[in-house]
């Protein structure tokens, strides 16, 4: 199993804060497909994603019990 | 704990004291204060939402480069989330060098970064309503490389 | 009272509450401190000295400065004199401004002018003697203009 | 009579903090000449000067009850 997390509008949007489902062995260019379609997340493109608390790339292959964090341009500070 | 996510008001001597050392003879701070008017419009309060354990990572990791770029420099970052009223404090960045020219310089790197790498956000509430605030631009996974020169200046 | 010379210990966050603004979204400190190494020579301790009369109207011309070069800028300084010990606190400047680019560089105006105007004497004490340091350059009445770029970064 | 004051080492040279003198009808120059001659202050082109707490240049002429500081290159901060 993976674990999804979703913050700011995100969390909004998808109407959950986390997500458990099994997506290993996609890329995380497939799981943005499958959360923009299934999960109505949208501008999807400008969201950045992050696995086990690390920036990843679109080409990333997503592990057994890896958590994935869809992550919206930061405003801290 | 020289790097923190905090419910709890942020004490900005203390984030001082963790970066006094004898070798230097300067230490700047940024504290990041809730403001009232943006592009002409007025804010009733903030609420700061974090990814805490990401960010905590996030702000290891930029200290880790400003030591590597600055020598001698020792940094220390709070970002406080929750609900924030005008003038409160979001954020204080604290960096020590010897020489003040590298304190000014490495602490403005600091801001700019968690701009760029820290998930945090922030939801601005008005009288007339609500919303989550992004950089507004094209975002890419840089978890290297230098602040955007682009990158608004809010 | 926004700018000080004062004899006892700096209280920090006392300099910066008195910038605190709705306006404001940055607030940055200068604290300058004592270095123990300088030109590789181990300092045991600084003795500062000023003319205070003239000094506080010098802190608050700087200020004026400020406040007519950034807009929205709130200033305060207090400078320190006596006997101060490694990692004691020299100087506390504090700016707050709309946005963080004005905050960095107004505070960064502020020590530069300090540094040129302001008349205050640091007597360094080594092991093997004592000396009172000046700027070691030609320094004429310079009051009012830019920092000097050619200002020692010490 | 007019007040003079000295600072970090012109204080240890001059042997003096204040000193009461009258110069005025005189400029800043030439009592920078005397203080040289008469109170042993050397290196006195680098020292500034300031007749009531503000700056001074050489050509300024000393009033009645005017304080004049001499003011060796700062280093505060």
């Amino acid at each position: 199993m993976n674990k999804l997390l979703f913050f700011a509008h995100l969390k909004d949007e998808a109407g959950a804060e986390t997500l458990s489902i099994d997506v290993s062995g996609k890329t995380i260019a497939e799981l943005k497909t499958i959360v923009s379609e299934q999960h109505g997340l949208t501008k999807i493109d400008s969201v950045m994603t992050a696995i086990n608390e690390e920036f990843a790339e679109d080409d990333d292959i997503i592990q057994q019990g890896d958590t994935i964090a869809f992550i919206p341009p930061v405003s801290g500070g | 704990m020289k790097f923190q996510i905090s419910k709890e008001p942020i004490n900005i001597q203390q984030v001082i004291d963790q970066v006094v050392q004898r070798e230097a003879g300067a230490i700047t701070t940024f504290i990041g204060t809730v403001r009232e008017i943006t592009h002409g419009k007025k804010t009733l309060y903030l609420v700061y939402e974090a990814y805490e354990s990401m960010a905590v990572k996030r702000l290891e990791q930029i200290g880790k480069e400003i030591e590597e770029r600055w020598k001698g420099a020792d940094v220390a970052i709070v970002h406080r989330v929750g609900k924030l009223d005008i003038t409160d404090v979001a954020v204080v960045i604290a960096v020590s060098t010897p020489h003040r020219a590298d304190a000014y310089e490495a602490n403005r790197y600091a801001i700019e970064r968690i701009k760029e790498i820290v998930p945090i956000w922030k939801k601005e509430h008005w009288e007339d309503g609500q919303e989550w605030i992004g950089n507004q631009l094209e975002t890419v996974a840089y978890s290297k490389g230098e602040p955007e020169a682009k990158h608004l200046d809010e």
